[in-house]
């Protein structure tokens, strides 16, 4: 570990010292305001030593991490992520009426553990970043104490999280008592030489990792959670597990597991389809009738996943491309999604009942405009992001021959349509007596005066997702940049 | 002063476009005015134009004027264009100058109608149509004539729209027709495919080159076009609908379903001629047509008590005469009979309008009687057109043209023993119907009293239409009468003559031909007489009795043909129509949008909220992956 | 004294596995739900080790260490939780948590 | 340059529109009315100027494809969008563009005028929306790169979903979310099809690029050509819509607002005809050749489905939404038929279909203004309240009856002519399908106008501004039915380069022999192409753009 070692790792370093910074400063004086003010410059330092890091030409620090361009690019990403989280959550955490300089200090740590997964190269630093990651989650799911329903998410979550852990680690064991090797190389060559049958045992190994990554990405057999944590946790942190946890998992496995995709007759590529297919149709299927917009966007993003998976599957450079600018659309659109949530939810009750919407499009446009935005984003429409991520994933998908999965993920996502464009129906329609909702209530009075940070901040997603629906070349370039790095076959 | 056959047809069209266009600011007269006008104008113009032809015809006997190319779309290029030869030049002077006289009588018969305006406007457009259609110098010129007077003819049939029965009338005659237009339009495909042009002149020129007579393209090409002319002219299958035409105005019935329209697919045939001798076996399939038209018409005109529905049924029995002619290649004999045809018709239809008129809207013959002092003028033009259409000998320009059907029928080339034995009983038939209305119109006791005196403007065309019934069979006088027959002379210039080559074509040519048709008619004058006049009540009571009612309702029903597309076509339509109302490939979709909700419902019913089921599922994943990897 | 072979070792961390994943799937008092994923964990734990050994490698030991205070911490949360869960369910039975649903 | 302005026109004034509405809505309607009418006046300027100069390079053009692809474009744009995909912002017009884009801006003018007094609630955001559909609409038109082309086939679902779901009558929702999924999911087909070629094309010449005149020569497996194919037919059947797919058009067209109808039934059903001749046939002849006999089976099914389920509906938007199930069956049957004499068809069916069917929409919306019913149950002798109005509707259900002497008849006739060339059985029940059309329309009529006037009805008869609309539409119908000679002459460029680019297939038939109807300029090249056209498009290395 020498001394430029220390330059290289700077990010993570910024990110450690940021939470011990508020936490020491909240221990003299408690002030919302400074504690969300040290995050914000806590984050910025981060972002700035990326550059720092980029310059540096030593790539791999210690066996455990390597600092790529891949790996910075995505710190990058989760550091902006965080930081829209923090500045929603500003005015939310006030109106929750509890103490919130600890919000913060946990979702800088959560924020390290995704840092640390994308920059892990071996089975230690990816095993310590999701157990940071998941442990932060925790303490943030159950943020809101006095509310049963973030209590009831935060258990689910704990045990299924815990489960799948201990699943990850004994799959790490088995693959290192087989193989001998803990280095994300050394996996990706395993599975390069083709799980043959007589590597039993790695594969179940790498089974079983894929278990605790498979929580973590919620796709279909460890869906079950998403909904309930969706809904029970409170609105930014919901915000920041679809984002953030998502993300950062996503990074690693297309660093560990790359080579999957060249083989597309191996067990774990089909296993992986199959999970991809259910997910994409479970996820699209189970948001069809569904009242409750939290989970209306849990079930979607679990079919986002699967759309991922697709782009994952495909192989080439091209395919990590795809994979990595659906990433960032998806980013921008959930976040925007989950911030108009936000900014509407009051102090006692998330607004997540669709009759909380009704007429939105009168009361509040601006907020409308951005929600529909998102939705259309979500649907694959032009003018937004996910039409171009959704026709580069088809792209790759078409371009290594995937034929049966981009069917799927074309007829699938027509149901998407459906409760998309059911929600905008209800934000702009006048008459509520046309609308079949069951139990539809007068509208809650939703908080008259959203934060106005909270509204910048969605404006400016809002364009983000339109300026690079329009025009993504710049965004593509970059993220081919970043995803050269990693050892394409 | 051919350079205005394009005026002959423009003049009605822009009478047309007045009314339309000054519709709220014209009172009665300006509109009679114009309606009347135009079409007048128009026979002044055809007679100074078809007169110039007559005296000094052009070179080929035929005059082509284009205006401007219609579309021209690689090789397919028809154009706006009129050809004016004596098969044309005939139509257009008929067409025109009984034009007039009709419009002269609406003008007086139609002035208490609040749509006087609209009555005249389709009128025009009617009269443009038709010279359209008969000037038009290519077959799609012809057909947008052709469809021009189909639209007409409806919107003059359900004229009087207040009324539903009269506009399910009008769609009833528009429908029929057009399904005879589908086969025309397939015989222009059919046409232009094999000889790549549909201007008229060419086109038969290069058929009869191309086509091997009684080739298949040949006898399909005759006979699709023959389809296009049933249709209009409402013979054998598609003649349902002439009888329920007569829900319009008199002067309309006159005009369009006696005197022009439904002669369009005489003419059409005419024209085509040459089409028609490279296929006897379509030829013969239009005799026959023709024959059992004429038979089955006459028939049921014996039993009709609608005065204006016998007149109609005894139209479409003399166009059966005519199709009969054309059947057995007598091509002028037919042109000839549309022609006196045309005068006695319109006679025997504007006399009943006035009749019916003074009656009060009494249609029924039975309710009618004793008219004869009271309507004398009416009496005796009626009783004149009565006459030529039985075809008193001599005295009647019908004896000359059905005469000469009737000798072609048995005396030319193709010209056999049935189609004589038809036309000689048709003849008896027609003699009965048409004395039976004057007896029973104009003598015995009076049922209803007259309330309207017909007034100057409508005696006039009667008189005038009397005397040409009269006078116009004598341009061709048969051989054994008279050697004068100039008409025939002009005709040849544009069709073939008759050959009297048949078998027996010297017995039809001779007077003991036209003897036998002579004292068919006389016989028949006399029958009608007794049936009619003294054993009146006798007839009845016949006609009345169980073993004949059956018989006469059934031809008074026209054959039952009514009955049968009814159950055919109409009925499946209209249920398949209720049936699929709201579209069977939806109930496709709703069936998808609802498997889609099944499954949701079913999935969701799995998100029971309790942690162990999760984790159960979440188990039952690996194990499944897991036991694949095993055993794999 | 004679060495413990790898396979013995790992098909005892496999049966430690089974029964924790089998306690998660059955019992439902809270706690002993927080229990299992102990038992579960440490078998990872323990299959480490024994890895590290075959290989003569420290990694074994030193992923043991992590897994350990990764327990630990998860446990800490977890039974932070279970209070919540108590107070505000009144009972520590998992299947009572099942408010949201659908 | 010019082309640009045809999109960013509508597209500024779109904005401008909203936010002058905010303030005083009737200026939202005038800034719609200026979006829509200036294109259309540059537009018309463009057409009478480079009309001409059009025929003169076309005829001038090199040979092959390469040579037709180029010298067939009256003016093209083109920069690269987005690099790495091979994507380029491509839009080049040729004399069919020309033709859709006035029907697009002549349309959507109609549109606004149609609903000038209809729409009161927020009127800014209604003209918004038309004028991003207008622009949308002229974007499909003028794009020639295929991604290009679906951004802008998807883009207009947008403004039009919300047009039917917000401003719509009862049913709105459902029938605007049915539209929206039907477009959606043959879009997304659509666009895995455009995908495939694209790798095709790629791994065969080493260009992955989306620009249609390069992918035209792609060769392939012929299996593979055909599924191709039916990706594409599928989304432009249900646009078109085809008979199996269109059970989306009569619930969209009931429900959409006066000027959706006008505008859905006026230009948006036509971008499947256009798709279809445009892309679909010239990159995938052989597989349209196989798969003819199918798509003239369901062409004909939808002309006579379409006609009795016309006959059906006592909701008289619905019955004139069925008519254009029922006309867009013969335009299925002209593209397949692919001869000259079909496609001139098809393109003279898709200007006379948009005027008849917009007026007859646009009628049925003043009645309903007037009436507040579509029910024909409810009307009856309408005749007598308003002659003025039963006198437009007739002429209107003349047109769309096909009475020879409007535009309908000459297109319907030339294609079932072309078609004829094809398959005797295919024309003749599309000739049977006329008689379906005379029943329904005068059923119309009856239900409607005719008969006895039996519920007190008492309403003005038509506005001045309606007279002028009905007047302009059966003036350009009357012309079109005696003279369409001015948009055959524009069309024939485009019909003649469309069918060298399939000479090579199985697709293409000798022309009818007679070739003295052209002008001597196009004459002498078509003959000299033929010879060279079929060889050279077999070897096809990419164009040299």
């Amino acid at each position: 570990m020498k001394a430029g070692d220390l330059l290289t790792i700077s990010p993570l370093i910024a990110l450690t010292l940021t939470p011990v910074v508020v936490m020491l400063f909240a221990a003299f004086r408690r002030s919302h305001g400074l504690a969300l003010g040290l995050t914000l410059g806590g984050l910025a330092v981060t972002f700035g030593t990326l550059f720092v890091s980029a310059s540096r030409t030593a790539r791999v620090v210690t066996p455990l991490v390597t600092m790529d361009a891949y790996a910075l690019f995505f710190i990058g990403l989760l550091t902006v992520a965080t930081a829209l989280v923090a500045v929603l959550s500003w005015s939310y955490l006030g109106r929750l009426r509890v103490r919130p300089e600890e919000y913060y200090v946990l979702l800088l740590t959560a924020t390290l553990g995704g840092a640390a997964l994308v920059a892990a190269t071996h089975f230690a630093s990816f095993f310590l970043g999701l157990e940071i990651l998941s442990v932060s989650l925790y303490a943030l799911i159950v943020y809101p104490v006095h509310r049963a329903d973030a209590v009831e998410a935060a258990v689910k979550y704990l045990v299924l999280a815990g489960a799948t852990s201990a699943f990850l680690v004994f799959g790490m064991a088995l693959v290192y008592a087989e193989a001998g090797t803990m280095s994300a190389a050394g996996v990706a060559k395993l599975v390069a030489g083709g799980l043959g049958s007589q590597q039993v045992v790695v594969t179940v190994g790498i089974v079983m990792i894929l278990v605790g990554v498979g929580f973590k990405l919620a796709v279909v057999p460890f869906h079950m959670w998403t909904p309930d944590v969706y809904e029970g946790a409170p609105a930014p942190v919901t915000a920041y597990v679809a984002t953030v946890s998502k993300g950062a998992v996503f990074a690693l496995l297309l660093r560990f597991l790359l080579p999957v995709s060249s083989d597309q007759s191996s067990t774990l590529f089909l296993a992986l389809a199959a999970v991809a297919v259910a997910s994409m149709v479970a996820g699209n299927l189970l948001a069809l009738r569904q009242d409750n917009v939290k989970r209306i966007l849990a079930y979607s993003s679990i079919a986002h996943l699967g759309y991922l998976l697709v782009a994952f599957l495909a192989s080439g450079e091209r395919a990590g491309v795809a994979a990595g600018f659906y990433l960032v659309a998806y980013f921008a659109t959930t976040l925007a999604a989950f911030g108009v949530i936000t900014v509407l939810s009051t102090g006692d009750r998330d607004a997540d009942q669709l009759s909380d919407y009704r007429g939105l499009g009168a009361r509040r446009p601006v907020l409308a405009a951005v929600f529909a935005v998102a939705l259309f984003s979500l649907a694959g429409m032009p003018l937004t992001m996910g039409f171009i991520g959704k026709f580069v994933i088809v792209t790759a998908g078409a371009g290594s021959a995937l034929w049966a999965l981009v069917i799927v993920l074309v007829l699938t996502s027509a149901i998407g349509l459906y409760y998309y464009t059911r929600l905008i129906v209800v934000m702009y329609v006048r008459r509520p007596e046309e609308l079949e909702l069951a139990g539809a209530g007068p509208a809650a009075r939703v908080a008259a005066a959203g934060g106005a940070a909270g509204v910048v901040v969605l404006a400016a997603l809002t364009a983000f997702l339109l300026v690079f629906g329009v025009y993504p070349s710049p965004l593509l370039r970059l993220v081919e940049h970043a995803v050269s790095t990693l050892p394409w076959p | 002063m051919l350079g205005l056959l394009w005026l002959i047809p423009a003049l009605p069209a822009a009478g047309f476009l007045a009314l339309v266009l000054l519709n709220r600011r014209l009172d009665r007269t300006a509109a009679a005015w114009i309606g009347a006008g135009s079409v007048g104008l128009s026979a002044l113009v055809a007679l100074l134009v078809c007169g110039s032809f007559i005296v000094s015809p052009p070179a080929g006997d035929a005059y082509h004027q284009v205006l401007w190319t219609w579309m021209d779309v690689a090789g397919f290029a028809p154009n706006i264009g009129f050809y004016l030869d004596a098969v044309s030049v005939l139509w257009v002077l008929v067409i025109t100058f009984v034009g007039f006289l009709i419009h002269l009588y609406s003008t007086e018969h139609m002035e208490h109608d609040e749509g006087f305006t609209r009555f005249f406007m389709y009128l025009n457009l009617f009269v443009a149509s038709m010279l359209v259609l008969v000037l038009a110098d290519n077959l799609l010129l012809l057909y947008l004539g052709w469809e021009g007077v189909g639209l007409c003819s409806y919107l003059l049939i359900s004229f009087w729209q207040k009324d539903p029965q009269n506009v399910y009338c009008g769609r009833k005659a528009f429908i029929v027709t057009r399904v005879g237009d589908t086969a025309l339009i397939a015989g222009l495909f059919l046409l232009f495919t094999q000889v790549h042009t549909l201007e008229i002149q060419p086109m038969l020129a290069a058929a009869q080159e191309s086509f091997v007579p009684g080739s298949a393209v040949a006898v399909a090409a005759a006979l699709l076009i023959l389809g296009g002319a049933i249709g209009k002219s409402a013979q054998v299958p598609l003649q349902t609908w002439l009888p329920d035409a007569m829900a319009g105005p008199s002067p309309v019935s006159a005009l369009i379903h006696a005197a022009t329209m439904v002669t369009a697919g005489v003419y059409l045939i005419a024209r085509t001629n040459v089409l028609f001798t490279l296929a006897p076996d379509a030829r013969l399939i239009v005799a026959i047509v023709g024959t059992v038209t004429l038979l089955l018409a006459g028939f049921s005109a014996l039993v009709q008590h609608d005065l204006k529905r016998a007149l109609a049924y005894s139209t479409i029995s003399q166009i059966g005469y005519m199709f009969l002619a054309l059947g057995v290649s007598g091509w002028e004999a037919g042109v000839f009979h549309f022609m006196t045809h045309a005068f006695f018709k319109a006679l025997l239809f504007l006399a009943a309008g006035v009749i019916i008129e003074a009656l009060a809207d009494e249609h029924d013959i039975f309710k009618m009687g004793g008219l004869r002092r009271e309507l004398p003028a009416v009496f005796w033009t009626f009783t004149i057109g009565a006459a030529a259409l039985a075809a008193l000998p001599f005295v009647t320009d019908g004896f000359y043209s059905k005469d000469l059907i009737i000798a072609t029928s048995l005396g030319s080339v193709d010209g056999n023993l049935w189609f004589y034995a038809g036309a000689i009983v048709g003849a008896f038939v027609t003699t009965l119907y048409s004395f039976r209305l004057v007896w029973l119109v104009f003598f015995g006791e009076r049922h209803t009293e007259v309330s309207r005196r017909p007034r100057r403007r409508q005696l006039v065309p009667l008189w005038i239409l009397a005397v040409l019934s009269v006078v116009s069979g004598l341009i061709w006088m048969p051989p054994w009468l008279a050697g004068f027959h100039p008409f025939e002379t002009f005709l040849d210039t544009a069709l073939p003559p008759i050959e009297f080559t048949g078998e027996y074509a010297h017995f039809a040519e001779s007077a003991l031909g036209a003897l036998v048709t002579i004292s068919v008619v006389v016989v028949g004058i006399g029958i009608a007489w007794l049936l009619w006049m003294p054993w009146r009540r006798g007839t009845h009571a016949f006609s009345e009795s169980p073993a004949v009612r059956p018989l006469a309702a059934y031809w008074l029903g026209g054959w039952g043909f009514d009955w049968v597309y009814e159950r055919v076509f109409v009925i499946p339509v209209k249920w398949f129509a209720r049936v699929a109302r709201n579209d069977l490939v939806d109930h496709v979709v709703d069936g998808i949008a609802w498997l889609n909700v099944a499954a949701w419902r079913t999935l969701s019913a799995g998100q029971t909220g309790r942690l162990r089921a999760y984790v159960a599922v979440a188990g039952f994943g690996i194990a499944l992956v897991l036991a694949v990897v095993v055993l794999r | 004294m004679a060495s413990v072979s790898l396979d013995h070792a790992l098909v005892l961390a496999a049966i430690l596995f089974a029964i924790g994943f089998a306690g998660l799937l059955t019992r439902r008092n809270l706690i002993v739900v927080l229990a299992c994923i102990e038992i579960m964990l440490n078998a990872g734990g323990l299959a480490f080790v024994a890895a590290g050994a075959r290989w003569g490698q420290a990694d074994g030991q030193v992923m043991f260490l992590f897994v350990l205070a990764m327990a630990a911490a998860e446990v800490a949360v977890g039974l932070a939780i279970a209070i919540r869960f108590r107070q505000s369910l009144k009972s520590l039975d998992v299947d009572d948590a099942d408010e949201m649903k659908g | 340059m010019i082309l640009l302005w045809y999109i960013l026109i509508p597209a500024v004034a779109a904005p401008v529109a909203w936010l002058l509405g905010r303030s005083r809505p009737a200026l939202a309607r005038w800034t719609a009315v200026a979006g829509t009418t200036a294109p259309l006046v540059i537009l018309a300027g463009q057409w009478i100027t480079k009309a001409s100069a059009l025929q003169a390079t076309f005829a001038a053009r090199g040979p092959g494809p390469a040579g037709l692809v180029a010298g067939s474009w009256i003016a093209d744009v083109k920069a690269t969008w987005i690099g790495s995909l091979g994507i380029s912002f491509f839009l080049a017009a040729d004399g069919l563009t020309i033709i859709m884009l006035l029907l697009t801006f002549a349309l959507g003018l109609l549109a606004v005028l149609a609903s000038w007094r209809g729409i009161t609630k927020n009127v800014g955001v209604f003209h918004l929306m038309i004028l991003w559909t207008v622009a949308g609409l002229a974007g499909v038109f003028l794009s020639l790169d295929l991604f290009l082309f679906y951004f802008f086939f998807e883009m207009m679902l947008i403004p039009m979903y919300f047009l039917i779901a917000v401003w719509g009558h009862e049913k709105r929702v459902y029938a605007a979310i049915k539209f929206f999924i039907f477009t959606q999911v043959s879009g997304l087909l659509m666009l895995v099809a455009i995908v495939a070629l694209v790798v095709i094309h790629g791994r065969e010449t080493g260009v992955y690029t989306f620009d249609f005149t390069q992918l035209l020569g792609t060769q392939m497996a012929a299996s593979t050509a055909f599924i191709l194919m039916l990706g594409f037919f599928f989304a432009f059947a249900v646009k078109l819509p085809a008979w199996p797919l269109h059970t989306w058009l009569p619930d969209a067209h009931t429900e959409a607002p006066t000027a959706g109808s006008v505008l859905l039934a006026g230009v948006l059903i036509k971008i499947g005809a256009y798709g279809m001749l445009r892309f679909m046939v010239p990159l995938f002849p052989d597989a349209v050749h196989d798969f003819r006999t199918v798509a003239l089976v369901l062409a004909v099914i939808g002309i006579i489905y379409g006609a009795v389920m016309a006959y059906g509906q006592s909701d008289m938007k619905r019955l004139v939404a069925y008519t254009s199930v029922s006309h867009m069956g013969f335009v299925l049957l002209g593209v397949f038929a692919w001869n000259t004499l079909a496609l001139q068809g098809v393109i003279l069916q898709l200007v006379c279909h948009a005027l008849s069917t917009g007026a007859l929409f646009i009628m049925v919306g003043g009645l309903q203004d007037r009436i507040h019913t579509r029910d024909m149950g409810r009307m009856g002798g309408l005749w007598q309240v308003a002659p003025r109005m039963g006198g437009t509707a007739m002429f209107f259900a003349m047109a769309s009856l096909g009475l020879p002497g409007l535009g309908n008849f000459v297109a319907e006739f030339l294609i079932l002519v072309g078609v004829w060339q094809v398959s005797h059985w295919a024309a003749v029940l599309g000739a049977v399908g006329l008689v379906f059309a005379t029943v329904y329309a005068l059923w119309m009529m009856q239900r409607a106008f005719q008969g006895e006037e039996t519920h007190g009805w008492s309403f003005a008869d038509l506005t001045k501004r309606e007279v002028g609309m009905f007047g302009a539409m059966i003036a350009a119908l009357v012309l079109l039915g005696f003279w369409p000679q001015p948009l055959i002459t524009t069309a024939r460029q485009t019909v003649t380069g469309l069918q060298e680019m399939t000479a090579a297939s199985s697709l293409a038939q000798p022309r009818p022999t007679a070739e003295a109807g052209d002008p001597a300029a196009e004459a002498a090249a078509a003959p000299a192409d033929d010879a060279s056209g079929a060889t050279s498009l077999a070897d096809d290395e990419g164009a040299q753009q």
